[in-house]
């Protein structure tokens, strides 16, 4: 368990869970969440090879930030989600894409 | 520099600073109708701020413990955002899509925006470029989405957000394996660190580069990073779309430019002529394909777009094209080929995207019918338009020619191994004449001669267009001043101190 | 005595004067008194007068040798020099003087026969133009100003034949006319080049000078001999590029005595004449056998036509065939004589036919009868009786061309068949010249007389028409006068007097010069063979002219022999010579209209299929390229290929679809490839 | 005067400040001014033609200003006798288009300013000596081309404007990067002068990607050039453009537009890639044959008038690009033919010369029977000599001029041409020469369409000619007459400069054979 | 034992990451992530980084995972808890995405990882918090910055326009 490589594999997985799921839901909640576990396997990145290299607490700085910022993002994400939801709620459309029509 | 000594460095941000705050607090004492006086306020912080910025000298020096760096280039970029944006300020005010939105916050995330890309500009700390990256990213999200009642503008904000954070993820994954190669997020300490890695690093450095390049690209809107790009600039207010299309790609390629000459090149650039990559990797070339595509695509699908505001959406990924060729060079040229076009691009594409927004308010429509005849009806707005059209397709003697003059030159400079990229690069020239001059052609090849001839309606339209339209012509005629300013702004930093 | 300075002076005048009365007629020959045909007339009787006194002086100054050459700097460029110039010698002089007297007396022809045409200032002034030009041939020194003239020479018989530009058949002649000139006029200009290549210069002297040296020969030489030549073969009609000389007769008819008949045709044989030292044995060859060629293939055509005129044009071919003929043989004095002589009888003719037509235009023009045609001699014949002075000069011709003793026509002729007998005796190999000279001069015997006898006597054809014939007026029976009177020996061979020699003034003045050619035989040696068969060929010719001359009267004057009948055995030649062997046809099918299809097949590559598809295609490829990308860019791969059955069945209906996100996936899946790729890209 | 060349290139701008100026209510006065401000200039010109020192072939009253020194460019002007002539001809016919254009009734002020700015753009391609002066004013002709091609033209206007647009845009981006390429390896300069001098040696034996730099820089620029020619097989934007033009802008296009590009050859190709010179004669001649068989084949088909002078300025082009080819004569590899040469490329430049005046005359008489039937085919017409024969006179002069009729300006260029190419494309030429008798076919059956026969009697009443379009084509066809008789006043200006340019191509080119 | 928790930790995660991006369910989705989340966290405490593992706690499952499922909630009828999504080329994004995973794979296993043995320290808070006064200080106060942005933007949507 006290190697590098494990953890890294772990993030790997997560991170092409994450993309897979960005990458493969339609529903925008969904995406986030895609998007959610790309973070996390970046943090486990981060504090991964902070611990496997003479405790580099950078690391810890820079997944502390992470958090924060996807915090901020997921509470942006939500907010226009929620925007659009209430705006159009009783609106009927087909297909949300009414750009490039 | 320790983080109290950088404090009277960083005079212009504390006062952008300060500047947001005023703002918002403002914006609590206006009511609805009078919320756009909260520009003013902003409008007097930005000058402010390019005051500050006019006095700080130009010393060269890392700020806060190494985050920031503070380099005349960095000062050039900072006075192209802070000229974007007080543009983009006053074109806000004669716009109607704001006209039924209280707009006190438009102005305040207008102001943190810029903020955020005064700090991309001068990021030497991958915590910090995620950090500033994010702050432009979730900046615009707002802006995108500012017309809240609007579908497009709902459904922009929302495939801006989702595209944001994706490629904001892959970055940020590339940065936590460049992290895990050196250690540091220090971009001096980074370079270092790679320069002593070993061969067996070399495929961690090039997906971790790529995964960054996502980041990169997608602020610049590189392909294939770009797809964002036309849904956003359709969707959002038109002014938003003008101020996209030009400060966050500035950012953008300050970042790029620093970081690929920083981190991932030698780190002697702006001493020689040139610098290699690190390892010896193929970047230019690979930076030349992307080039390629990326106006290529531009264009391509500018071509068929019947708003003229999606054509120049698209055509502004054509121009990040163009302006990218001058990356691969790896030559001071190159950037200094960037800088130029970015001035230049400055002032015609904000004249072209301002004609739109007005234009837009007189017709109702963005798409070339409601060109027609323009030449005739406004005889000033169709020769100003006609100019940026012709300046955006890069004619002499126009601005835009004098920045793919630039570009061209340091393609060609950087020896004949480059010469496919100058080649391609004026091919698409030529094939964005073809739709540039469908705006001229619909002013004033149809429609007749009419007697109903009508001027601007407002003053500020009047002086502003004609503030965008001079440069556009007379630094294509003369650009010496231009030309010095940026020479003397060709000095990055280029090592911790 | 007239020196050098003057000579040149009077050529100028004698060039310059008809040019002078062309601008004064052509800008305000509408607005002068009688439009102005004074202006003309005076300015070519001048000439006339300038003309003759040269010649009198050439008299007066007997010296075979005379040469005169004075030339000015027209193009310096250091080393690359053009300098025009004139060369005065004693066949210039004698050229002069022919050109200056046929246009005179077409100028004093003109003054009845075109009385009242529509644009008579304007056929004075082109007359005018041409008396320069053709004079400007005359004078040249150099192979540059001869192309010149040359050339102006053609646009002038474009104008005139054109005259009538209202008929087509006019329009058309005149346009085929140039074209066809044009055609000759390349092979000059590559004849030119080779030349100019090779010696570095234009003057006649010098590219004399510059063959006995080497500096052109062999194949070379004959080449550029045979391209000048060229030149010669459509100027002087020479087969094949005859076809433009019978059409050329839509013109007035004064027009087609001065240039198709007397002057214009006759400067491709000029040139011959003047350049004869350049050519070389073979190009001599080539020469001569088209010549002779033409010369009896234009006579068995002459012998079936119908228009008084068409007669005369071909007849006009043949001779110049005899002329070009002589040349090859190297007897070019007598291609000269014959010029001269020729000039005089056939100017007489035609104006005699064109005194016959006039007569023939009043007629019907009293009868308000625009069906007839003035010109076909079916409708003609017992004139005699109306048209006297006509009948009487045109005969004294018919008899100098048919080569009768006594006039001139039989000593040109005779020193050019004399030349060919003496060339193919030396050469048997080259039997046929002789042939062809022979044969033509008995052809020409025949439908000389034949003209002759249709037109004047026999019983009258049209008898309402014969009474409205009246002779000309004196305007145009002097000319008539004046040549047929030049037709007798006298005035060549003066001041001798020899009947059945050609021995005097002529050829004491004009003698041969050597041929620069190595290889080509020497003036003497050629002299010396014409001498010795000067006796069979006279005896000869007068045989077979004779000959033909019976055969006409057989035919047409007592009719002992039909002529229908014999047409209708000879069948197929018959219908040959009278479609003139179906040339026009024939270039119209396999020339001309394959050369128009080519134009518009061409026509439409360059602007229906390269333009339009290939230019173009760059802008349609781009267009489709731009729709390609924008296909990928919009809408991804498929997602009905990708996904779509699960799409269908739950998309719809869904509350949260305002939130889904359609192509954003897309986008972001084209960015992750995106990714692969470059660090797929950047690793190999 | 110090500043001449300056003047003669900004007079126009003046021009156009007054015109803006002027209400637009005030059409004439517009015209009058345009009119008065081109006089001016050709009076200029003329000034300038009478004290240029003929017998010195270098650049003459030169100027020379920083303009962006970081880059080295500057403001650089001189005439010499290569491009004497042209701005000559360019005041001539702009002088003349203003009163071509006079009928104009269209916005009539943008018209003029923008035929101003044409004629602006036009000198100052011809007076610069400083390569990015030179790609500027080269450019900024496009811009009044397209919009005097799309506004006032013809039914296809938006077409034939956008496609010259295109093609020629395409020409000149391949030229900047020719340009760029020769700045930087040859001294990074703009300057002319001293390209001339560097460039054929700096170039020598670089190779880029196993090809000669030579050879990629001629390609280019050649490109560029052939496309402002039109070279066969970059003409096809020439009959659209041409026919749909307005007939002033005809006029400058054929007049002298087409010779931009042979210009530019001359002046730039030959000057500073002598090697290429030789490389390329032989390709040249052979394009030069093809333009003069193929504008030829095609005008022969032609049955709209204005096609049928557009694609006559193809054929006729060809015969400048084979007198071009000759300059090798005069080197040791062609013989030292210095007479061929000479011939030759003092007959391309007259040849130029005289295609401008002649092809304009044609088109201002297309455009003046155009503006009376209001059609331009050859076959709709018929007799009209009868009708008009003032016109058909001045109309048969232009044609057989056209056609190198000897005693027309035209001739005697043609005639050097092929004088001077001979010795050396001996069996090109001679295949050319089928050009001569192609061009009398065409022209000849032309005229004899629209002017023999009987009068169509749908003209019988057809005005003749007046007196503001015999005002425009009599200077022409005076100087055509009059240079057909005696070349030398013309020939004498040039022949110093052509020397000195023969001698920079033989002196320096041909010595190595490229990559 | 340690290395059994280890394992089913990583099990944990990434097998409730995998539902996360598969499942039908919304609703299910959300809760697998909460898993995941854990799992994350887990992960963090044998790294040592015990700070990081509570902010995890605190912010991940407590503030983005309720924020999410309130998103779900306000955008669907409360009443129907059971909200079907679909997925789209997944066929496509699988290949894709593997791709990725090998090419990562084939890097981590091949790259010479810089690694420094250490000790665990007592606690990582309070050099986390002296780094963040002082060496990223910068960051600290522009993040606050961006929050305060963040703040403004969400509820200048969130409003109603009247």
């Amino acid at each position: 368990m006290d190697s590098l490589t494990n953890y890294l594999f772990v993030s790997a997985s997560l991170f092409c869970l994450g993309l897979y799921g960005v990458i493969t839901r339609r529903n925008a909640v969904a995406v986030l969440m895609g998007v959610e576990l790309i973070l996390n396997s970046a943090n486990i990145n981060f504090v991964a090879f902070a611990r496997f290299s003479g405790m580099n607490m950078a690391g810890h700085v820079y997944a502390l930030f992470v958090i924060v910022l996807a915090a901020a993002e997921a509470a942006v994400a939500l907010a226009i989600i929620i925007n659009i939801f209430n705006n159009f709620k009783t609106i009927n459309v087909d297909d949300v894409s009414q750009l490039r029509q | 520099m320790s983080n109290l000594n950088s404090l009277s460095y960083f005079w212009p941000e504390l006062i952008l600073t300060g500047t947001v705050l005023v703002a918002i607090v403002a914006d609590l004492f206006y009511r609805k109708e009078d919320s756009f006086k909260v520009a003013w306020w902003v409008l007097g912080g930005l000058t402010l701020t390019m005051a500050a910025i006019r006095m700080g000298g130009s010393a060269v020096t890392d700020l806060f413990m190494g985050t920031i760096a503070l380099d005349p280039f960095a000062e050039f970029f900072k006075v192209l955002i802070l000229l974007s944006t007080v543009l983009v300020i006053l074109i806000s005010f004669k716009t109607d899509e704001l006209k039924n939105y209280s707009v006190g916050e438009y102005f305040s995330i207008l102001a943190i925006m810029a903020f955020g890309l005064f700090l991309m500009a001068s990021a030497i700390d991958i915590l910090m470029v995620y950090l500033s990256i994010e702050i432009v990213s979730i900046m615009s999200f707002f802006l995108a989405g500012y017309l809240k009642k609007s579908q497009l503008s709902n459904e922009a904000a929302l495939k801006y957000v989702l595209y944001g954070a994706f490629s904001s993820g892959i970055m940020l994954f590339g940065f936590s394996i460049l992290f895990g190669l050196t250690g540091s997020t220090k971009f001096f300490e980074i370079r270092q660190a790679l320069a002593g890695l070993e061969n067996g690093a070399n495929l961690a450095l090039i997906i971790s580069a790529v995964f960054i390049l996502a980041g990169f690209g997608y602020k610049i809107s590189a392909v294939p990073f770009h797809f964002w790009t036309p849904d956003v600039y359709e969707g959002s207010p038109t002014t938003i779309t003008a101020y996209l299309s030009i400060a966050p790609k500035a950012a953008g390629f300050a970042m790029l430019i620093r970081f690929f000459n920083q981190v991932m090149g030698d780190g002697t650039a702006m001493i020689n002529d040139s610098w290699s990559a690190l390892g010896g990797l193929p970047w230019p070339q690979l930076m030349g394909v992307l080039a390629v595509a990326t106006m290529s695509l531009g264009n391509l699908v500018a071509i068929q777009q019947n708003s003229v505001k999606r054509m120049l959406a698209y055509s502004s990924i054509a121009h990040a094209g163009y302006m990218m060729m001058g990356l691969p060079v790896m030559s001071n040229q190159g950037i200094y080929g960037i800088m130029m076009y970015l001035v230049m691009y400055l002032f015609m594409n904000l004249g072209a995207f301002f004609v739109v927004i007005y234009i837009q308010g007189k017709t109702g429509g963005e798409s070339y019918e409601d060109f027609n005849g323009l030449g005739w009806t406004m005889p000033f707005i169709g020769v100003v338009m006609a100019l940026f059209m012709f300046a955006l397709t890069g004619l002499p003697p126009t601005a835009g020619f004098i920045g793919k003059f630039y570009l061209f030159a340091a393609v060609i400079e950087a020896g004949p191994q480059f010469y496919w990229l100058a080649f391609f690069g004026a091919l698409n020239s030529v094939i964005s004449l073809y739709y540039y001059v469908r705006v001229v052609k619909h002013m004033y090849l149809r429609g007749e001669r009419s007697d109903d001839v009508s001027m601007p309606s407002s003053n500020l339209v009047t002086v502003l267009l004609v503030f965008l339209a001079v440069p556009s012509l007379v630094l294509g005629v003369y650009w010496e001043p231009v030309a010095n300013w940026i020479n003397q702004s060709l000095v990055l930093l280029s090592s911790g101190m | 005595m007239i020196t050098g300075n003057i000579i040149t002076d009077f050529c100028l005048l004698i060039l310059f004067l008809p040019v002078v009365a062309f601008a004064i007629n052509i800008f305000i020959g509408k607005r002068l008194p009688r439009q102005g045909d004074w202006v003309s007339v005076g300015a070519i009787l001048i000439t006339l007068v300038l003309s003759l006194s040269m010649l009198m002086n050439m008299f007066m100054n007997w010296d075979p040798n005379f040469s005169h050459e004075v030339q000015f700097s027209w193009i310096d460029l250091g080393a690359f020099k053009i300098e025009l110039g004139f060369w005065v010698d004693n066949i210039t002089i004698v050229m002069l003087v022919v050109v200056a007297l046929i246009s005179s007396m077409t100028h004093i022809f003109s003054l009845e026969y075109m009385k009242g045409d529509i644009r008579y200032s304007r056929y004075y002034a082109y007359l005018g133009l041409f008396t320069f030009s053709m004079n400007g041939i005359v004078l040249a020194n150099n192979l540059i100003s001869m192309y010149i003239f040359w050339e102006l020479v053609g646009v002038s018989s474009y104008l005139l034949i054109g005259h009538w530009f209202e008929k087509n058949s006019a329009a058309n002649a005149a346009t085929k006319a140039f074209l066809t000139n044009r055609v000759g006029d390349i092979g000059f200009f590559i004849g030119i080049m080779l030349m100019f290549t090779a010696i570095g210069s234009f003057n006649f002297q010098d590219l004399f000078s510059g063959i006995s040296q080497g500096m052109i020969s062999g194949q070379l030489l004959t080449l550029a001999g045979v391209g000048i030549f060229l030149g010669a073969v459509g100027k002087s009609a020479q087969f094949p590029l005859h076809i433009w000389l019978p059409d050329a007769m839509e013109g007035p008819t004064p027009v087609s005595a001065l240039m198709h008949a007397a002057t214009m045709v006759a400067a491709g044989v000029y040139l011959t004449v003047r350049l004869f030292p350049l050519f070389s044995p073979e190009a001599l060859l080539i020469i001569a056998y088209v010549g002779g060629f033409t010369a009896l293939f234009a006579a068995t055509i002459a012998v079936t036509q119908n228009d008084i005129k068409k007669v005369l044009a071909y007849s006009t071919v043949s001779q110049l065939g005899y002329m070009i003929l002589a040349v090859g043989v190297g007897n070019y004095v007598a291609a000269f004589f014959h010029l001269l002589t020729h000039a005089m009888f056939k100017a007489c003719l035609f104006f005699g036919s064109g005194s016959v037509i006039h007569a023939m235009h009043h007629s019907l023009h009293e009868l308000n009868d625009q069906d007839t045609d003035p010109q076909d001699m079916r409708n003609m014949g017992g004139f005699k009786s109306k048209l006297p002075i006509t009948y009487w000069t045109m005969t004294i011709a018919t008899l100098t061309i048919a080569g009768v003793p006594f006039f001139s026509g039989f000593l040109s002729k005779d020193a050019i068949l004399a030349g060919t007998l003496a060339f193919a005796k030396h050469y048997p190999q080259h039997f046929l010249l002789p042939l062809f000279g022979f044969g033509a001069a008995a052809i020409t015997a025949f439908y000389m007389f034949r003209l002759i006898f249709m037109t004047f006597h026999g019983e009258v054809k049209m008898p309402k028409v014969f009474k409205g014939i009246h002779e000309s007026p004196r305007a145009m029976t002097f000319p008539l006068i004046l040549l047929s009177s030049l037709g007798f020996f006298i005035f060549y061979t003066l001041p001798y007097f020899n009947p059945f020699s050609d021995h005097g003034w002529f050829t004491e003045l004009i003698q041969a010069s050597d041929s620069v050619v190595k290889g080509n035989p020497t003036a003497e040696e050629i002299y010396e063979g014409i001498h010795h068969a000067h006796y069979p060929a006279m005896a000869l010719s007068l045989l077979v002219a004779s000959f033909g001359i019976g055969m006409s009267i057989l035919m047409y004057m007592k009719k002992k022999l039909s002529a229908d009948i014999w047409a209708a055995k000879m069948g197929f030649l018959y219908k040959l010579s009278l479609n003139k062997y179906f040339f026009d046809e024939n270039y119209n099918r396999f020339l001309y209209q394959p050369v128009l299809k080519l134009s518009q097949a061409i026509a439409f590559v360059d602007w229906d299929l390269y333009d339009k598809y290939f230019i173009n295609g760059f802008g349609r490829v781009t267009k489709w390229l731009s729709f390609l990308t924008g296909r990928i860019d919009y809408e991804g791969l498929d997602q009905k290929l990708v996904d779509g059955v699960g799409r269908t069945a739950q998309g719809f209906g869904n509350q949260l679809k305002n939130v889904q996100t359609g192509r954003l996936q897309n986008y972001m899946l084209f960015a992750l490839a995106g990714v692969i790729v470059i660090i797929v890209m950047q690793t190999i | 005067m110090n500043h001449l060349l300056s003047w003669i290139i900004w007079l126009p701008v003046i021009g156009i400040v007054a015109v803006v100026i002027i209400p637009r209510d005030k059409g004439t006065l517009i015209k009058q001014v345009s009119a008065v401000v081109t006089g001016v200039q050709l009076a200029l010109t003329i000034y300038l033609w009478r004290i240029y020192d003929g017998s010195n072939g270098t650049f003459q009253f030169m100027e020379s200003a920083e303009w962006i020194p970081s880059f080295n460019i500057s403001y650089m002007l001189g005439v010499d006798g290569l491009s004497l002539p042209m701005v000559f001809l360019m005041a001539l016919l702009g002088f003349l288009g203003v009163f071509v254009s006079w009928n104009i009734n269209k916005a009539v002020k943008g018209y003029f300013a923008l035929f101003l700015l044409l004629n602006t753009g036009i000198m100052g391609v011809f007076l610069s000596l400083d390569f990015f002066l030179f790609y500027v004013f080269w450019e900024v002709m496009l811009l009044p081309m397209y919009f005097l091609i799309g506004m006032w033209g013809g039914p296809q206007r938006e077409y034939a404007a956008i496609k010259f647009f295109l093609y020629t845009l395409v020409g000149s981006v391949l030229m900047l990067i020719a340009i760029l390429a020769l700045y930087f390896t040859c001294g990074k300069t703009f300057d002319m002068l001293v390209l001339m001098e560097t460039a054929p040696i700096a170039l020598n034996g670089v190779l880029w990607w196993g090809m000669s730099a030579i050879k990629v820089i001629w390609t280019l620029l050649f490109i560029g050039f052939a496309i402002k020619v039109p070279v066969f097989p970059f003409h096809t934007w020439l009959p659209l453009a041409h026919v749909e033009a307005p007939t002033a802008v005809s006029v400058i296009l054929a007049g002298i537009l087409l010779k931009l590009g042979i210009y530019g050859i001359l002046r730039i190709n030959y000057t500073m890639l002598p090697d290429g010179v030789f490389w390329f004669a032989g390709a040249l001649a052979v394009l030069g044959l093809i333009n003069v068989i193929w504008g030829a084949m095609c005008a022969l088909a032609q049955t709209d008038l204005k096609k049928l002078v557009a694609y006559s300025s193809i054929n006729h082009m060809g015969y400048a690009l084979l007198g071009m080819a000759a300059v090798i004569a005069g080197s040791s590899m062609g013989g030292d033919n210095l007479l061929a040469a000479q011939a030759g490329l003092n007959g391309a430049v007259f040849q130029m010369f005289n295609h401008g005046t002649i092809s304009a005359m044609l088109f201002i008489l297309v455009g003046v029977i155009y503006d009376r039937a209001h059609h331009r085919d050859i076959d709709g017409f018929g007799g009209l000599a009868v009708k008009m024969p003032i016109y058909s006179g001045i109309v048969a002069l232009a044609f057989f001029a056209g056609l190198g009729l000897p005693g027309f300006s035209g001739f005697i260029s043609e005639a050097m041409c092929f004088i001077g190419a001979f010795p050396v494309f001996r069996t090109i030429v001679i295949i050319s020469t089928i050009g001569i008798l192609l061009n009398a076919a065409y022209f000849l059956w032309a005229f004899q369409r629209i002017f023999f026969g009987e009068l169509n009697e749908k003209y019988k009443d057809l005005p003749e000619i007046n007196r503001m379009e015999l005002f425009t084509v009599i200077p022409l066809a005076v100087i055509t007459l009059f240079l057909g008789i005696y070349p030398r006043p013309f020939l004498d200006l040039i022949s110093e400069t052509m020397n000195i340019l023969i001698d920079q191509v033989v002196s320096l080119g041909g010595l190595v054979n490229l990559m | 034992m340690a290395d059994l928790v280890f394992w089913i930790v990583v099990g944990v995660t990434i097998v409730s990451a995998a539902m996360v991006v598969q499942s039908k369910q919304l609703l299910y989705s959300a809760i697998a992530l909460l898993f995941t989340f854990v799992g994350v966290t887990g992960l963090y405490i044998f790294l040592w980084a015990d700070f990081i593992a509570g902010v995890q706690v605190v912010v991940y499952v407590g503030g983005i995972l309720v924020l999410i499922i309130f998103g779900i909630m306000l955008t669907n009828k409360i009443t129907s808890v059971n909200i079907s999504h679909t997925s789209v080329q997944r066929g496509i994004g699988a290949t894709v995405v593997l791709g990725i995973l090998a090419g990562i794979g084939f890097m981590i296993i091949n790259t010479p990882w810089y690694q420094v043995a250490a000790t665990e320290p007592e606690q990582t808070t309070e050099t986390i918090g002296r780094l963040l006064m002082m060496d990223y200080l910068l960051p600290f106060e522009v993040a606050s910055l961006l929050l305060l942005g963040a703040l403004i933007g969400a509820t200048t949507l969130s409003r109603k326009e009247d």
